[in-house]
């Protein structure tokens, strides 16, 4: 699956867009945070307040325990600030 | 109709272009956004915003924009919608969204106006970074903003 | 500032002059009302205005305006503030009013422009004739513009 | 003291402005009414329903026991229908 990060959470990722493919028993988006935390130091540190993260799949909006499957489209940022 | 893009926008060229021929058209709201040159909620801390740029969410942005609009328009009786978005790089009193309804009554006009500003502020993926001169900022989502767009829900 | 005029204006234009260069500026909300070509509430009644008359009471008209401009100044802080009115004879698709309010906050210039278009169209003296295939009408004021005054007293 | 008459009272009195002297006693908006009333059957007409009349006394709206006095501009008009 695709996995892009924004703003600052890109930053502090170091990266934009990864493609991951987690083990078979990670099936929700909350499990995806869990498992990606251990990738890096930076991974850590963007996603250890789920608090101030949003996640998105297929560019949709969704919670922590949403399904997700290979080829998904998921994406981690902070609250929006546009307008 | 949704557009999302980088180049600056000519707002009277836009409104004559919305409200053009559609003689069931009784009122036009428009909200245009600009770019602040001061920081936070302080006017005093003036000329330290450098600009900013606007990230956003290729495809989602335009995704949310058109689930907002189509939201509006099953809440009031419009003719028309108009949302422009910019992103990139702006300098302090760029323009960098506009928000225009039309509809035969000027309190719908107002109101799917008004709503399309606060739903946008909360459910479209854009993030802004202020240049000051003290470095780069994100800007934090402010809870105003999601409790101005949760009274819509109230009003549902 | 207020304006009263028998001629056209260009929306474009004032909503240029109107936000220039004032950076604490971060957003302008505008109203923009035209004579539809419909009776009353019905759009099915279409195309049988021919146009309507707007007749006003020169020196009460601008003294009231101006009154409904301080009573927003002081509710709100704004930058701006501007109306048009025009008078006259004024074919369906005419613009007739703009309202347009400048804030550094979007809030304070939605409820401000609503509030001067719901005062103006109670406190205002003008009053519309409409010209129909039927003869000339005069257009009755509407409970629902009281209303939508009048809950302005509430919020104060 | 200076009358004016606009929209539909205008034409039901058919003049938009007169200039009238009325006697002493009638010293608020409510008596010149009735004054003006007794001046032709379109004065009458205009000013039958009060209802929806409304009056200003020097480009003050006022109510019908607003005092009166030589030299104010007192307008009768319907309820406004502009914006």
């Amino acid at each position: 699956m695709n996995v892009l990060y924004f703003a600052w959470l890109r930053a502090k990722v170091g990266m934009g867009e990864e493609r991951v493919v987690p083990p078979a028993e990670v099936v929700t988006t909350g499990q995806l945070v869990e498992w990606l935390k251990a990738r890096s130091d930076g991974h850590a540190q963007a996603l250890a307040d789920l608090k101030v993260v949003r996640v998105a799949v297929n560019q949709d909006y969704v919670g922590w325990d949403h399904p997700i499957k290979p080829g998904d489209e998921i994406a981690f940022f902070p609250p929006v600030t546009g307008g | 109709m949704i557009r999302v893009q980088t180049e600056d926008f000519d707002p009277g060229a836009e409104l004559e272009a919305f409200s053009a021929g559609n003689g069931k058209v009784g009122g036009i709201c428009m909200f245009l956004g600009l770019v602040r040159d001061y920081l936070g909620d302080d006017p005093e801390k003036a000329a330290q915003v450098r600009g900013m740029t606007l990230e956003h969410y290729p495809g989602m942005t335009e995704r949310q924009l058109e689930a907002i609009e189509t939201e509006a328009r099953s809440r009031w009786p419009l003719h028309d919608v108009l949302v422009i978005h910019r992103y990139g790089r702006l300098d302090p009193g760029a323009r960098i969204v506009l928000v225009a309804t039309a509809s035969s009554h000027r309190e719908a006009a107002f109101q799917s106006c008004h709503f399309l500003m606060d739903w946008l502020k909360t459910k479209a993926p854009f993030w802004k970074i202020e240049h000051t001169e003290d470095g780069d900022l994100w800007v934090d989502a402010k809870d105003k903003d999601d409790s101005a767009a949760a009274r819509w829900d109230q009003k549902k």
